[in-house]
């Protein structure tokens, strides 16, 4: 830094070049001595900087802005006016002052499009990490919940804040994490896409072992069971990890609708996964190599339906399955997530047509039409799902159920063999723990859930007090009973 | 049925590539014997002709000149 | 590491196209595959050579009504020394492979159970394809006639068969003996089985009595009322109708809902002896005659005809198979079973011990009630 | 040996699967055995009672060792490293001959167009990838995969029931007792015996559950599973069983529709028996891998496992001429080979290692209880 506010002006008009957005107020103090002050407009606020800044500058009143610090070096004055901030100099001085005058528009809270909800709470994550904060603060009102800002991208420069809870998230946990988070040396974090594939554990899995989620009651409830979170900014995502499989059955839906509803549609979506991986599998196989088991009815009708039709079985599965493929890519590139509906509509318009030409038999279009719906039940396990099916195909029509049993145990061998972050990935079902099985594969009623995931290593083990659930009945007597 | 024996063929020399990047010699000596006794036996396989198996010609030794067997 | 992540996608890739390439060996299209329903064996008119008929659905007719005239099913015949041999002549003939897969009949003629079972269903045994639980039945005359029957109510013959005998099974008569059946039978020696023995009257198949095979080979027949009685000694009688024929114009029908039958062997100073006890529970379905005396207060009378009449039967059935020394009850695995020593000598040559194997029957029948009528309207 | 720690009910499962994984073996027993074969499963329980014996007392004599350690530590360096080897060529012809069999079953039954090769080629490729995945994999699979199949298998047999006829088991023990010696002596070694291959990996069980509990419960469970497979073998298939070359499975083919549409359920039974015997080529590949891993001492087998999987698969074909020599040479001398490997060699690993705790033990006062002397000299039925 210099001496006199003019050159240091200089220096850092020198940096950003009479960019247009770049602004620079010289003015004079009542007591002598020039001073200058800097900042970005658009990203800074003019209202804070005009009333808290210049005015008292101005008359020598002391400035009442609750952040502020010291700066000696005029590269970090220009880091810290991206961020939106004011740097003051003045004469005199080697070391500036910076305040904190965040202004920049963003989105205002809104219901995350991808995580619908009937019940519960409907707000989401914005792109600004400091309303993100904010949000998760609001729901997470505990003294012990860190939120640790990391500098990421050399030329982003992104803030990054890890979040977990102290009194619960395992120490060894978050060491991991932001020792992962120091390795990356990259020049640009534009989404949370970027951060995950640098960090998480095995690169060419197709089962993601990171979470993400839009909304902060989500993720709060993931802190509170032991997982770190990663809020990026500039992104509505917030990564949360260690990241288990059941987690992609489990649906914030589930705990604020009835216990046994919300068990029973918990098993249909662990269900469907099964079904939509293996089906076409499965048709190819019963179809060319053991048709004996297809009841005889059943077999005449798949015969009848074949009859005309030019393409083998295998073919003509694997026609049928490119067209859903792109039929649902294009549902969602059309502007309205409900374009997904629009697109499955279509292709069954589309197979209609098809079976009438004869270019495909009926089976095989309920087949795939209803793998693809099942596909649809648990959109995170969905995009590993329809590669996954691809190769299951190829067994099934080489091979049949001989082929198709070896590919389902080599993806549960790949399921039950990767970790997150030391967590392992199949946590119930793979080392079973049966009385972990509550909340996972089955929602047992709130009272009744008394520990955390033990995959996570939590601190401290059980969510609520031990003693059981009192009983409420008799406790009011009911009206008009008292003859 | 060619096409398959060549394609495991290529994936088992295919782990001759890891030791001999880090020099461990003694796995190199083990997985080519592993690999010539392979081949030994997937020759004879393909011509169809009966090869040695020490199993088959211990019980073959067995039954014919040792009390140990039921002879069922 | 980067090398290991290139040698992995070679490897993937190349496992990929290479298993499209070299798969599908035992892959074949169901719409190539000709589904045999029925096999019918015959003796061919050249000797020492079989014909075999076979029933394939055409599974394309089969939405279509089978009113015009075209049937869902149609009829191939090739022939051959074996069956294997007269099964491959039909690929010379049809545009599909054959695919027995699903086959629910299996039909000999006469003329081959008498002379031999073994050499035809040695096929049927081994191949992989076809299942121990089909069932097996005897054509009386040419077993292929059996496969071009009218089928009125199903699709096809070879399923109004089996209607026919699902029907009889659960009323009255015969247990769909099945070839795992027949193979155990063929394979415990002195022992005998029955099949269904099917006659073509007409456009129909109607099954009047049942054939009698000991070892491989057929050796009698019963009528359809002996197999009755063998059922009910053999204690394999579900429900069905009795009815006892008195006199001329006297005949009273009773239903029969459970019948309880115990073996006891006795053996007595190097004498053998059985004693089958059967118990009846039944209901009155229809009586031709008498006045007053024969409603519900006559109850211990109408008992007293079924147990005569069904005492009667059995000894009957039991005398004609003794004829042609058939022991179809299986006699001589019970007394195995129960006296593994002392029987041996008996049964080394229990061809002829069974003709003089003394069987006391004694039957008890209760009549629980009379329909839907009380009384009988006069 | 690596970290993996593995809880009480997962050795359990592993050992209930591994045994299960046998069934292919079961005609030589039913042969022999005939009318009586349900029985056999408990006299060769009994015959097996002094070598499980031997094996928990190694185990108890070396903690948190697996077989080879045991080995090395017993026997000493040299004459260790010679018993490892041979124990090595025992588990590679075990998992030759359960590959062998489980191939000639698919390409008879499932597959019948595909080369033999090809089912073994895909079998032991699999396996290499589940060992490439390490044993955390392995020893996760059977617990659910056991589950789903249990039911499965129960399901199958509830299905069977009502064909089931129970007078095919008369008369009982009719038989001269050289018959029951013989299939007693088939069944403990053949099928019980194979079981040494748990002790692999014995040493990584955790601290608190004892290995002799979980090799009890395993042999009780596997035994009643075995009379259950017996039973309903001759309950359905009566005089038939010494004709039919895979009795258990052509006992499911008679079953007629019972749950009228599904008729022909033999299909998914032959499935669900492969995956089992697969496990089972499993468990014994890895054994052979770690094996030459401890013999050679290298650092990671990890280079190993693919050529010794496709040596496995192609060795599978040439290992007798014939599926069908396998079954003669079952029924007469493997029992005896496999007594070798699995009485005697422990029975000697067992002597020393005694012997060396007394010498150690010999200078002070031998406080603990006095160590049976379990060298007991093989009892009758098991001489030859």
């Amino acid at each position: 830094m210099f001496q006199t506010a003019e050159e240091n002006l200089n220096a850092i008009a020198a940096i950003f070049r009479d960019d247009s957005d770049f602004v620079a107020r010289e003015f004079q103090l009542p007591s002598g001595g020039s001073g200058a002050v800097v900042f970005i407009d658009g990203l800074a606020s003019p209202e804070i900087i005009n009333d808290f800044i210049l005015k008292p500058l101005m008359n020598d009143a002391p400035i009442s802005i609750g952040e502020a610090a010291k700066l000696d070096t005029i590269e970090k004055a220009a880091e810290v006016i991206l961020d939106g901030d004011t740097v003051v100099f003045l004469d005199g001085f080697t070391t500036a002052a910076y305040f904190n005058t965040k202004g920049f528009p963003s989105r205002t809270i809104s219901e995350p499009q991808t995580e619908t909800v009937l019940r519960g709470p409907r707000e989401g994550f914005t792109e600004s990490m400091r309303t993100n904060t904010a949000l998760l603060r609001r729901k997470l009102k505990t003294p012990d919940l860190r939120i640790e800002s990391l500098r990421m991208g050399k030329r982003t420069r992104t803030t990054v804040c890890l979040c977990w809870l102290d009194s619960i998230a395992a120490p060894d946990l978050i060491d991991e994490v932001r020792k992962r988070i120091d390795t990356i040396d990259v020049d640009a974090i534009l989404g949370s896409g970027y951060v995950e594939e640098f960090i998480e554990d095995d690169p060419l899995s197709p089962f993601q072992t990171i979470g993400y989620s839009e909304k902060p009651d989500v993720v709060a409830a993931k802190l509170l069971e032991g997982r770190c979170a990663l809020i990026i900014d500039g992104t509505p995502f917030a990564l949360t990890m260690p990241f288990l499989f059941i987690e992609n059955f489990q649906s914030p839906e589930d705990y604020s609708i009835r216990p046994l509803s919300a068990s029973f549609l918990r098993l249909i979506r662990i269900i469907s996964f099964p079904v939509t991986l293996t089906l076409p599998a499965l048709y190819v196989a019963l179809v060319n190599f053991h048709s004996e088991l297809i009841p005889t009815a059943l077999l005449y009708t798949i015969a009848a339906a074949s009859e005309g039709t030019p393409f083998s079985a295998p073919l003509e599965t694997a026609v049928m399955l490119l067209i859903f493929e792109i039929l649902r890519e294009a549902g969602i590139r059309l502007p309205k997530p409900t374009g997904q509906a629009i697109s499955i509509v279509g292709a069954l318009v589309m197979g209609q047509a098809a079976i009438e030409a004869g270019i495909v038999g009926a089976p095989v279009v309920i087949i795939i039409a209803f793998c693809a719906v099942a596909s649809f039940v648990s959109p995170t396990v969905s995009d590993a799902a329809n590669l996954m099916r691809w190769v299951l195909l190829l067994l099934g029509a080489t091979m049949g159920g001989f082929g198709i049993l070896l590919g389902v145990l080599s993806i549960y061998i790949l399921l039950a063999s990767t970790q997150s972050f030391g967590a392992m990935y199949l946590h119930p079902i793979a080392p079973l723990s049966l009385k972990e099985l509550g909340d996972t594969v089955v929602r047992i009623p709130m009272w009744m859930l008394k520990t955390r995931p033990s995959a996570l290593r939590p601190q401290d083990k059980n969510r609520r007090s031990d003693d059981p659930k009192p009983d409420f009945s008799g406790g009011i007597s009911p009206y008009g009973a008292e003859q | 049925m060619l096409i398959v024996f060549i394609f495991f063929g290529i994936i088992t020399i295919s782990s001759l590539i890891t030791p001999i990047k880090n020099g461990r010699i003694k796995e190199i000596a083990i997985i080519c014997a592993l690999i010539s006794i392979g081949l030994y036996y997937g020759i004879r396989f393909a011509q169809g002709e009966p090869a040695w198996s020490p199993l088959n010609s211990l019980e073959e030794w067995m039954i014919n000149s040792t009390p140990f067997n039921y002879n069922a | 590491m980067k090398k290991l992540l290139k040698i992995l996608c070679a490897a993937v890739t190349l496992c990929v196209i290479l298993l499209s390439l070299g798969g599908c060996w035992s892959a074949d299209e169901i719409s190539h595959k000709a589904i045999i329903l029925g096999i019918s064996v015959d003796f061919a008119d050249t000797p020492e050579k079989y014909l075999v008929t076979a029933q394939i659905a055409r599974p394309s007719q089969l939405k279509a009504s089978s009113a015009d005239g075209e049937n869902a099913y149609i009829n191939i015949s090739s022939e051959g020394v074996g069956v294997q041999a007269a099964l491959h002549g039909f690929e010379t003939q049809l545009s599909r492979e054959i695919y027995t897969g699903h086959m629910e009949l299996i039909i000999f003629s006469e003329e081959i159970a008498r002379s031999g079972l073994t050499p035809v269903l040695d096929y049927f045994y081994r191949s992989s394809e076809a299942r121990f639980s089909t069932p097996v039945i005897i054509a009386e005359g040419r077993a292929a006639d059996l496969l071009d029957i009218q089928a009125d109510l199903e699709q096809m013959p070879v399923s109004s068969i089996l209607g026919t005998m699902s029907n009889q099974d659960s009323d009255i008569i015969m247990s769909g003996t099945t070839m795992g059946d027949l193979l155990r039978e063929m394979v415990t020696e002195h022992s005998a089985v029955t099949l269904a023995l099917f006659r073509v009257n007409g456009k129909r198949a109607a099954m009047e009595k049942a054939a009698v095979i000991k070892g491989d080979k057929m050796i009698g027949s019963l009528t359809i009322d002996q197999k009755q009685y063998e059922l009910l000694a053999g204690g394999e009688y579900d429900e069905g109708v009795q009815v006892c024929k008195i006199a001329d114009g006297k005949v009273a029908s009773f239903r029969i809902m459970k019948c309880v039958t115990k073996h006891n062997l006795k053996y007595e100073n190097g004498q053998f002896s059985a004693d089958i006890s059967v118990n009846i529970t039944g209901q009155i379905s229809g009586i031709t005659f008498g006045g007053e005396e024969y409603t519900i207060r006559a109850r211990e009378d109408l008992e007293q005809i079924l147990r005569d009449f069904i005492t009667r039967g059995i000894n009957d059935m039991f005398s004609a198979t003794k004829e042609i020394n058939a022991d179809i009850i299986g006699f001589n695995e019970m007394l195995r079973r129960k006296y593994p020593r002392d029987s041996k000598s008996l049964l080394e040559n229990w061809d002829d011990n069974y003709r003089n194997f003394p069987i006391s029957v004694s039957v008890a029948a209760t009549l629980t009630g009379t329909g839907a009528v009380r009384e009988r309207v006069k | 040996m690596s970290s993996v720690k593995i809880t009480k009910w997962q050795m359990i499962s592993v050992g209930v699967c591994y045994m299960i994984g046998a069934i292919l073996h079961l005609s030589e027993v039913s042969a022999t055995a005939g009318r009586d074969a349900w029985l056999m499963p408990v006299a060769g329980l009994i015959m097996f009672v002094p070598t499980a014996a031997i094996y928990c007392l190694l185990v108890k004599l070396h903690p948190q060792k697996c077989l080879y350690e045991i080995n090395e530590q017993a026997l000493g360096k040299t004459l260790g490293k010679v018993f490892t080897f041979l124990y090595m060529l025992f588990f590679f012809h075990i998992c030759t001959l359960n590959t062998m069999q489980a191939e000639a079953f698919v390409s008879a039954y499932l597959l019948p167009g595909t080369p033999v090769i090809v089912c073994g080629l895909m079998m032991t490729a699999f396996c290499a990838f589940a060992i490439y995945r390490g044993l955390r994999a392995i020893i996760v699979i059977p617990f659910a995969f056991g589950i789903v199949s249990g039911a499965y298998l129960l399901f199958n047999f509830l299905q069977s029931v009502p064909q089931m006829r129970p007078e095919f088991l008369r008369p009982m023990l009719a038989q001269e007792p050289r018959v029951y010696l013989h299939a007693a002596h088939i069944e403990a070694t053949v099928i019980y015996g194979e079981i040494i291959g748990l002790l692999t990996f014995a040493g990584m069980l955790e601290k608190k559950t004892k290995f002799s509990v979980c090799f009890i419960i395993t042999m009780i469970i596997s035994c009643l599973y075995l009379i259950l497979v017996h039973l309903r073998e001759r309950t359905l298939l009566g005089d038939l069983t010494p004709y039919v070359s895979f009795p258990s499975f052509g006992a499911v083919r008679m079953i007629g529709n019972v749950t009228g549409t599904l008729s022909r359920v033999e299909s998914i039974y032959s499935l669900v028996m492969i995956a089992f015997s697969i496990f089972r080529v499993l468990i014994t590949l890895w054994a052979v891998i770690t094996a030459l891993k401890q013999v050679f001492n290298l650092q990671s087998y990890t280079s190993l496992i693919i050529p010794a999987a496709a040596l496995a698969a192609v060795y599978s074909m040439r290992i007798y001429a014939s599926p069908n020599d396998s079954y003669i040479y079952g029924l007469n001398t493997t029992p005896f080979v496999w007594t070798v490997f699995t009485f005697i060699m422990p029975l000697i690993t067992l002597v020393f290692a005694a012997a060396r705790r007394l010498l150690t033990k010999m200078p002070t006062p031998n406080t603990s209880r006095k160590l049976p002397e379990q060298g007991a000299e093989p009892s009758g039925a098991e001489g030859f």
